[in-house]
């Protein structure tokens, strides 16, 4: 039999000025299974609470209404003045008689009626509550970072640093992603590897990270705080224990025809290789796609050639198995390659070439030690053009966002052009520039001012070669859409930031969304950016959309605060209102008849499988499972059951149709 | 229908099925459901106008599910229901032979789902015509004559259930009817209870009706109620440009969502 | 009393109903729009028919309604205040053109509801009725009233009983006290017999009914059971239709602090009707609830109620949505 | 596979030569086609400006003809009347609407059943096959391919050959041992029918075209639309009078160039017909 | 009518509109009692049979509201309501039952106003449309037979 408790708070004047607290409590009091109804002027007060506690003990309440304010303010604060107590906190319910009446009703007789309605409504639910234990899971305090480009290095370091554990996991043979391969970054312009390798060294040498360079993620399973995950560790045919780095192996690889990745294929490199001077691991690998040996069978000229025989042609890839806590993805971006765009020659012409190739020329390690040299027959541009949204903002291409760094680099890249090239000229394309962030307008204020790059607003329709040179044909819309027509020795362009290849094939994988442009989806717009919908994955950096250093920096820290704090404890305790699919005795086990539609409607694929089997093994019963780990409880399946075989701890349907029922009823 | 029943033989014969799940004659000159497990019997199996149980509706039932291999005689409707039990788990593509059965009634090669899929392709997947008529007259009427009009209607239902038992894609174990806390639909029979009940039916298959009307026919008192499911896959198309039991990968409308779903009534 | 036979002249049956229904509430069957049989409360005499075979639903809901109040209460914070029904609201009624074997369903009602302690309700409604029936002049496949001991003019449960006969007029047995009340309170519309004969209908007998409860007895575990009953779609729509059929389910409805008991049909074919608490099913599979069915009409009544669960109306069998044929099963009974 | 050929205007008359060459080109190959009975007007560029119903009609009654008679398929060798079939065709399928009132107004059913070949499509399709072991006289010349606007734009509704720097009439030409330029005018603006109101457009823009192929060492202009070379062709007296400039070049459609590859005189495949020399064979 | 207060029932979700309303509160914006707030997590767990259930126990008129498309806390919670009531609606209308009494909105924790104004218009429009009796009186409708002490 039901012992419920009510108490009606005045909360000063707020509720009682409007609402007859009294008369409410009153009337509550002559309802069933109410043993004890009070009005008290701050329930939330410390004697207030007090007055809550001595009467679950006077009373032996089994459930609590307090009339007060809105759950979503002082919740908490009740079930824990109960549990206090000792009656379990989820026996408490609130109901609203501030916000939810006295502050939006005038003083009369329907407002205090409405009061009545509201609590009764609360009894009648309470009676229904259940004694919910918190859920537990258990941590494991080990994070996996995929993707090993500035925002991985941040987090991984960020997290590491915290004392706890770190995989991190890199497709390329080096770690440094897209930074490594930059010249000067702006608005400071200073080196980007100068301040790059040494966190790429610390990454190496923390003692809390674990480095899988040539690694991809094979498979996760599990949920938050207990993924499975599996890593290919694909062969790099060398053992990294006996190999110096010494890099002799690779001045004497025959095969070095090979266009160099790093350098966008404006540089070649052998077929065993050291990605960039500064790579970490400084350790090559075969390229076995390449190599010679793999190819046709015969030559091992590195292997002779090794001083410490540490050349492996035998090597088989890897898979390594392990238990992660959290993971953070941070997998980055690409840009748009290719003949994209028929109209601008890419490809047609060497010397249309896209924003990173410009960066390798600008860099001081790149294929021109840093001088800018055009690609077709190394003369120096007299002439430069840039063209600005490449891509980006262009539905008609498919891509209809902004890519955000372009404005910048561009800007950057025309000035570092004029500095190493003092009487070139330098043309930019633009629509708008978008140079939004700190000291960022400035500097493009300097490129145009102090550097005198000429800006021209308008698009360009189409560039062709002649003569040697290229001729750039497009609109000033300043000057009144006027055709404008450029003879230039080299065009870049600052082609669209779009989704890393892959990138969809590991969302899937990692079950956690992406959107159309294949760009990892955050599971929150404005207040969850760095989360995913699947609880304990994170993002970090140009995987979400293209970022700039500053803010993929940022956000990679930000993920590494909500890894550590989920490791902050060795169990996570979640609020145990999650939905549930009932079981029962054999032979029926379950009322669930297993078509499983809820899990098509569950945001977190929290809806797992469950067998049930005869003696002999064979399966008669497969119905639906929560994983309390993974829901969240927003009772969507619960809705959509047709058996009702689900429901919600915490809003079941025996409380919610209680509630309408009691709402419209006289008790 | 010689080729039916020696295909059925056939199949009997050589152990590729267990029973065959088809047509016999029935009181009257009618025709009844029948299951055939010995060859021999394979000569009661008829097919003809009067052929028009859902048959799907037997794959579901346990004793059914314990026969393992099934032979089942399969027309347009029955096909689509197929589709929907393997979408919805409940029917192991494995363990059934589909004898399928053309518009005209002659026996139809489908040696696997994807030719079983093509052959529905073919077909108008929207509600039969005959059913047509009625559903515009309702929709023509006001909304109080409509709610008249049910009110009349299911004020004759004794909640007998058979529309749900006819149907192969209330295949529940456990009925929401039948559960009593909360008791979401009374138990008797009166308007309101039956009104609740078929609105109940209705949402439930919205998205998963594949129109072939058995609810309608099972009906002992007569009862229209295969209108309000056909409506709902008129709307279902209407705003989703879906169908039921096209192909067995779709997941149902009212389990998915497509963020640009049209509606004009939120405010 | 014994039997008086008086013919009745085509007019003065209208003249008679009218009486009838002008006085009290009557229960007559009509043919609605969807050709459907429905008995209604004081139809037009137009619109009465004296042509059906059967109508959809049986009259059992006259003494058996499908929702039958049992009492109402209040809860007060305190205590529940139960409050009982007034049975002698319950009105009076007339049934006009019953078929005999619906009225001889009464009877095996009664022996079911008052076996024991007499159900107030049932008995209740029962005396507050007055049956006329009226003999068939036409039957069938689905009818076997006469392999069930009754036949198409039998008198069971009859207070008169109207005959077709050649020449169109009618024949009238006044068979009860009640029937020679009603018959008073219009005399001279009842004139002395023509001597015409009555037009009955033929309806074959498909079993011995005696031989099917004796086999009944031995076939419990007969494989009988599951190949006959694969057909079946567990509905209830046999149970529901059935003139003797009286299971029925209690349920208490609240709203606020006001509720009731009442009592509503329920079937024993449906899957839920022996479900445990526990999950446990004592009639797990649709066979099971089919031989119950068939062993409850056909071998446990006749043995605790001596009487047969079922009076050969076919409505179980032709309201079946897979013509799930009574007859023809009991038949294969005999033979088994 | 019945095929029919709908030659429309210009064929019959400013580009009798380009007309000649196809015929002439089929009949050395054994290729038969029949032209559509009783064919109208395309409603080329003018109608969609005046009347949209008649600018789908024109067209779709020359469809519907095709269809009654029975023809699966037909060769449109004017890029205008190409553009305007196809855009006809892709309109009424999206559009049922349109579709029955057309057909009401033409009073014949249409069922957008023939599918429609541009002359490079039908070159593809039907000539190269056939050209193995004819090509007597290899064509080996260097050539601009100039392609127009209409035989690729707009790309959604035609989706022939990419819209930037399409590639199809390179490869024809080079299977005829042609060596193409690399030709960034391809798709550059003629003047079109500005060609009669103002003359001077036409001269400064197709004087650009034959400008920079004569520049990049073209012997000659290649193209599939009567259209382009009324403008590069009869005009050039305008073009060289407007750059003042001595543009010889000669302007030739694809199909004569195969023609010639396969030994057809130049009176046969209309050549004669030009008013720019042919001086290449 | 003048003396007829409707009873109206709102089914809300408990991170927009429970939070909406609660800013219409400290906002001190005063709107009509007659609306009675059931909190959800989400507006994809409102089962459709609440709503009539609402009707069958005297509700005049019902508020069904939730987060904004894509704001949803659970992401997906209200796409999927959406669906839900396109089709129930379609069935009520259908049946005959009156959609002018239920509305549906997305009212977001900062709209607190538009909190106070769908609550207004909809107890103005039950106001109009009266009291819910064709559906009570289908509720209360008994079988010929039935006894009942009233």
């Amino acid at each position: 039999m039901a012992r419920i408790g009510v108490f009606i708070c005045h909360c000063g004047e707020n509720i009682s000025a409007t609402v007859d607290c009294e008369k409410v409590a009153g009337t509550i009091g002559r309802l069933r299974h109410v043993v004890h109804s009070v009005d008290y002027k701050y329930m939330c007060s410390d004697p207030g609470q007090n007055l809550i506690k001595e009467a679950i003990r006077e009373h032996k309440l089994s459930g609590v209404v307090v009339a007060a304010c809105s759950p979503r303010m002082h919740e908490p604060t009740f079930r824990r003045a109960c549990a206090e107590a000792g009656l379990n906190p989820y026996l408490c319910e609130m109901a609203n008689l501030r916000e939810h009446c006295s502050w939006v009703h005038e003083k009369n007789d329907l407002t205090t009626e409405k009061a009545i309605d509201i609590v009764r409504t609360l009894v009648e639910k309470v009676k229904l509550n259940a004694a919910l234990q918190p859920i537990r899971v258990p941590v494991t305090r080990t994070a996996l970072v995929i993707g090993g480009g500035i925002a991985g290095i941040q987090s991984a370091l960020d997290i590491a640093n915290t004392g706890h554990q770190v995989v991190m996991v890199e497709r390329s043979p080096s770690i440094g992603g897209h930074m490594s391969q930059l010249s000067e970054t702006f608005p400071t312009l200073d080196c980007s590897q100068c301040i790059l390798t040494p966190r790429m060294v610390e990454v190496a040498q923390h003692p809390n990270i674990k480095l899988y360079t040539y690694a991809e993620i094979e498979s996760v399973e599990g949920f938050i705080g207990n993924f499975k995950v599996k890593i290919r560790k694909k062969a790099k045919s060398i053992d990294e224990k006996l190999c110096t780095g010494c890099g002799l192996c690779t001045t004497k690889c025959p095969q070095k025809k090979i266009p160099n990745e790093f350098e966008q294929g404006m540089g070649m490199r052998p077929a065993i290789y050291i990605p960039f001077p500064q790579a970490v691991p400084n350790k090559p690998v075969i390229d076995r796609e390449h190599c010679t040996y793999y190819v046709k069978g015969k030559c091992k000229v590195c292997e002779i050639v090794c001083p410490t025989k540490a050349i492996r042609f035998d090597q088989k890839d890897e898979i390594i198995e392990m238990e992660i806590g959290a993971i953070v993805i941070a997998t980055g971006f690409d840009i748009k390659h290719a003949d994209f765009f028929p109209e601008y020659g890419y490809g047609k012409y060497k010397d249309v070439i896209d924003g990173l190739q410009f960066e390798r020329l600008a860099s001081a390690s790149g294929p021109t030690a840093g001088e800018i040299r055009r690609p077709s027959d190394g003369k120096i541009p007299e002439n430069i053009v840039f063209i600005a949204c490449a891509g980006s903002r262009d539905p008609a291409k498919g891509i209809a966002y902004c890519s955000k760094i372009c404005c910048m680099y561009t800007a950057k890249h025309a000035m570092l052009y004029k500095h190493k090239v003092h009487e070139g000229k330098a043309y930019v394309f633009y629509m708008d520039i978008r140079s939004g962030g700190k000291n960022y307008d400035e500097f493009v204020r300097r490129a145009i001012e102090e550097d005198h790059v000429n800006y021209i607003r308008g698009r360009v329709s189409t560039i062709y070669e002649r003569d040697g040179r290229l001729i750039i044909k497009g609109a000033d819309t300043l000057l009144g859409a006027k055709p404008v027509e450029i003879v230039a020795d080299m065009v870049v362009l600052a082609t669209a930031g779009v989704a890393n290849a892959g990138a969809e094939e590991l969302a899937q994988k990692l079950h956690v969304s992406y959107d159309t442009y294949k760009f990892f989806a955050e599971a929150h717009p404005k207040l969850k950016p760095v989360e995913t919908n699947t609880a304990g994955i994170f993002l970090a950096g140009a995987c979400q959309n293209p970022k700039d250093i500053p803010d993929s920096v940022s956000q990679a820290s930000g993920a590494a605060v909500k890894v550590a704090a989920l490791f902050s404890q060795s169990e996570l305790t979640r609020e145990p209102l999650v939905a549930v699919v009932n079981r029962s005795a054999p032979p029926v086990y379950s009322t669930c008849v297993g078509c499983f539609l809820c899990q098509s409607v569950c945001p977190y694929q929290a809806i797992e499988s469950e067998d049930f089997k005869t003696r002999d093994g064979r399966i008669f019963k497969t119905v639906a499972k929560i994983n309390e780990g993974l829901c969240q409880g927003c009772g969507t399946c619960v809705a959509l059951c047709r058996s009702k075989s689900i429901d919600l701890q915490g809003y079941s349907n025996k409380q919610v149709y209680a509630e309408v029922v009691a709402l419209l009823n006289e008790y | 229908m010689n080729s039916l029943v020696n295909r059925a033989k056939m199949l009997l014969e050589e152990k590729s099925v267990n029973v065959v799940i088809g047509y016999e004659a029935g009181t009257g000159g009618t025709a009844r459901p029948a299951f055939i497990s010995e060859s021999a019997d394979a000569e009661k199996l008829i097919y003809n106008e009067h052929c028009v149980h859902n048959l799907a509706v037997y794959l579901s039932k346990q004793e059914v599910r314990k026969m393992g291999k099934i032979g089942i005689v399969a027309a347009l409707p029955v096909m689509r229901s197929i589709l929907m039990l393997i979408a919805e788990h409940q029917v192991d593509p494995e363990n059934i032979v589909i004898m399928g059965i053309s518009h005209d009634g002659s026996l139809l090669d489908i040696e696997n789902i994807q030719v079983m899929k093509d052959y529905i392709s073919k077909s108008d997947p929207g509600n039969p015509e005959r059913y047509k008529d009625k559903l515009a007259e309702l929709n023509k009427l006001s909304m109080e004559e409509r709610f008249e009009y049910w009110q009349k209607e299911l004020s004759k239902c004794i909640k007998c259930y058979a529309c749900r038992q006819a149907c192969p894609m209330c295949y529940c174990t456990r009925c929401a009817v039948e559960v009593n806390q909360p008791q979401w639909i009374s138990v008797k029979s009166d308007i309101s209870g039956n009104m609740e009940w078929h609105i109940l039916r209705a949402m439930h298959l919205a998205g998963r009706c594949i129109s072939c009307g058995e609810c309608g026919r099972a009906c002992p008192v007569g009862i229209d109620c295969h209108l309000l499911t056909m409506h709902l896959s008129d709307q279902v198309y209407k705003y989703f440009r879906v169908y039921a039991g096209l192909s067995e990968k779709m997941s149902s409308v009212l389990s998915t969502y497509e963020p640009n779903d049209k509606e004009n009534f939120i405010i | 009393m014994e039997t008086t036979i008086k013919s009745l002249r085509k007019q003065s049956l209208e003249k008679l109903y009218n009486h009838l229904a002008s006085s009290q509430k009557i229960y007559a069957p009509i043919v609605t729009s969807d050709k459907q049989v429905e008995f209604r409360y004081n139809p037009e005499f137009r619109d009465v028919t004296f042509e059906h075979i059967r109508s959809t639903l049986s009259v059992k809901n006259v003494v058996f309604p499908k929702i039958e109040n049992l009492f109402y209460f209040t809860n007060t914070k305190e205590e529940s205040i139960i409050k009982d029904i007034d049975l002698n609201i319950i009105p009076e009624v007339v049934l006009w053109g019953v078929h005999p074997c619906d009225s001889a369903a009464f009877d095996i009602l009664r022996s079911i509801f008052c076996w024991d302690i007499k159900d107030e309700f049932f008995s209740k409604r029962l005396e507050k009725i007055t049956v006329i029936t009226l003999s068939c002049h036409k039957s069938d496949e689905f009818c076997f009233c006469t392999s069930v001991n009754l036949s198409p003019d039998s008198v069971k449960g009859s207070d008169i009983q109207l005959s077709l006969l050649q020449n169109g007029d009618y024949q009238a047995e006044i068979l009860t006290e009640k029937g020679n009340e009603l018959v008073s309170q219009v005399p001279d519309l009842f004139e002395q017999p023509s001597g015409e004969k009555k037009v009955i209908a033929g309806v074959k007998n498909k079993f011995d009914n005696k031989k099917v409860t004796s086999n009944l007895s031995g076939v419990f575990e007969h494989p009988f059971w599951i190949r006959n009953s694969l057909r079946c779609i567990g509905c209830g729509a046999c149970a529901f239709v059935c003139p003797v059929c009286a299971c029925f389910d209690i349920q208490d409805e609240t709203k606020g602090k006001d509720g009731r008991r009442y009592r509503c049909w329920d079937s024993c074919g449906f899957s839920l009707f022996t479900l445990h608490t526990s999950g446990h099913n004592p009639r797990q599979i649709q066979s099971q609830r089919w031989r119950q069915r068939i062993m409850h009409k056909f071998s446990y009544m006749p043995d605790r109620n001596n009487a047969l669960g079922c009076v050969g109306c076919g409505r179980c069998s032709s309201s079946c949505p897979v013509d799930m044929n009574l007859a023809e099963q009991l038949e294969a009974l005999q033979n088994i | 596979m019945k095929t029919g050929i709908y030659p429309g205007c210009s064929l019959t008359g400013s580009a009798r030569d380009y007309n000649e060459s196809v015929f002439a080109l089929a009949e050395a190959l054994g290729l038969n086609f029949d032209q559509i009975p009783d064919w109208n007007c395309c409603g080329a560029t003018a109608a969609h400006n005046l009347n949209k119903e008649l600018s789908i009609a024109l067209p779709a009654r020359i469809l519907a003809l095709a269809e009654k008679n029975s023809m699966d398929e037909i060769i449109v060798p004017c890029a205008a009347c190409y553009s305007r079939l196809t855009v006809t065709q892709k309109e009424l399928k999206k559009n049922p609407e349109l579709k029955n009132r057309v057909s009401e107004i033409l009073e014949m059913d249409y069922r957008g059943t023939s599918s429609i070949l541009n002359v490079i499509e039908w070159i593809d399709k039907y000539v190269m096959p056939k050209l193995e072991n004819r090509i007597t006289k290899p064509f080996e010349h260097k050539v601009a391919c100039y392609y127009g606007c209409l035989l690729v734009r707009p790309d959604k509704v035609l989706n022939y050959d990419r819209a930037e720097d399409p590639q199809t009439m390179d490869v024809v030409m080079n299977k005829i041992g042609a060596t193409t330029v690399d030709f960034p005018f391809k798709t550059e603006c003629c003047g079109a029918g500005l060609s009669i109101s103002r003359t001077e457009t036409v001269s400064r823009l197709s004087g650009k075209i034959v400008e920079d192929a004569e520049h990049r060492g073209a012997e000659a202009i290649i193209v599939a639309c009567p259209m382009c070379h009324s403008n590069l062709d009869m005009r050039r007296s305008n073009i060289n009078k407007y750059w003042n400039a001595d543009y010889k070049l000669p302007v030739i459609f694809v199909t004569q160039a195969i023609g010639l590859a396969i030994g057809l005189t130049p009176a046969k495949t209309g050549l004669k017909r030009h008013f720019v020399d042919v001086k290449i064979s | 009518m003048s003396d007829f207060e409707p009873k109206v029932v709102a089914f809300v979700c408990n991170w927009c509109t429970y939070a909406g309303a609660d800013l219409t509160g400290t906002s001190r914006i005063k709107y009509s009692s007659n609306v009675k707030i059931i909190r959800f997590p989400c507006t994809g767990r409102i089962d459709f049979m609440l709503l009539l259930k609402a009707f069958a126990n005297g509700a005049d008129g019902i508020i069904v509201s939730g987060c904004h498309p894509n704001d949803c806390h659970y992401t997906s919670g209200n796409f999927h309501a959406k669906r839900r009531w396109i089709i129930f609606r379609e069935l009520m209308d259908f049946m005959g039952i009156d959609m002018k009494r239920i509305t549906f909105s997305w009212v977001s924790a900062a709209e607190g106003a538009k909190w106070a104004e769908v609550v207004n218009n909809t107890v103005m429009r039950i106001r109009e449309l009266g009291p819910y009796k064709s559906y009570r009186d289908m509720v209360n409708a008994k079988v010929e037979e039935e006894v009942r002490n009233e």
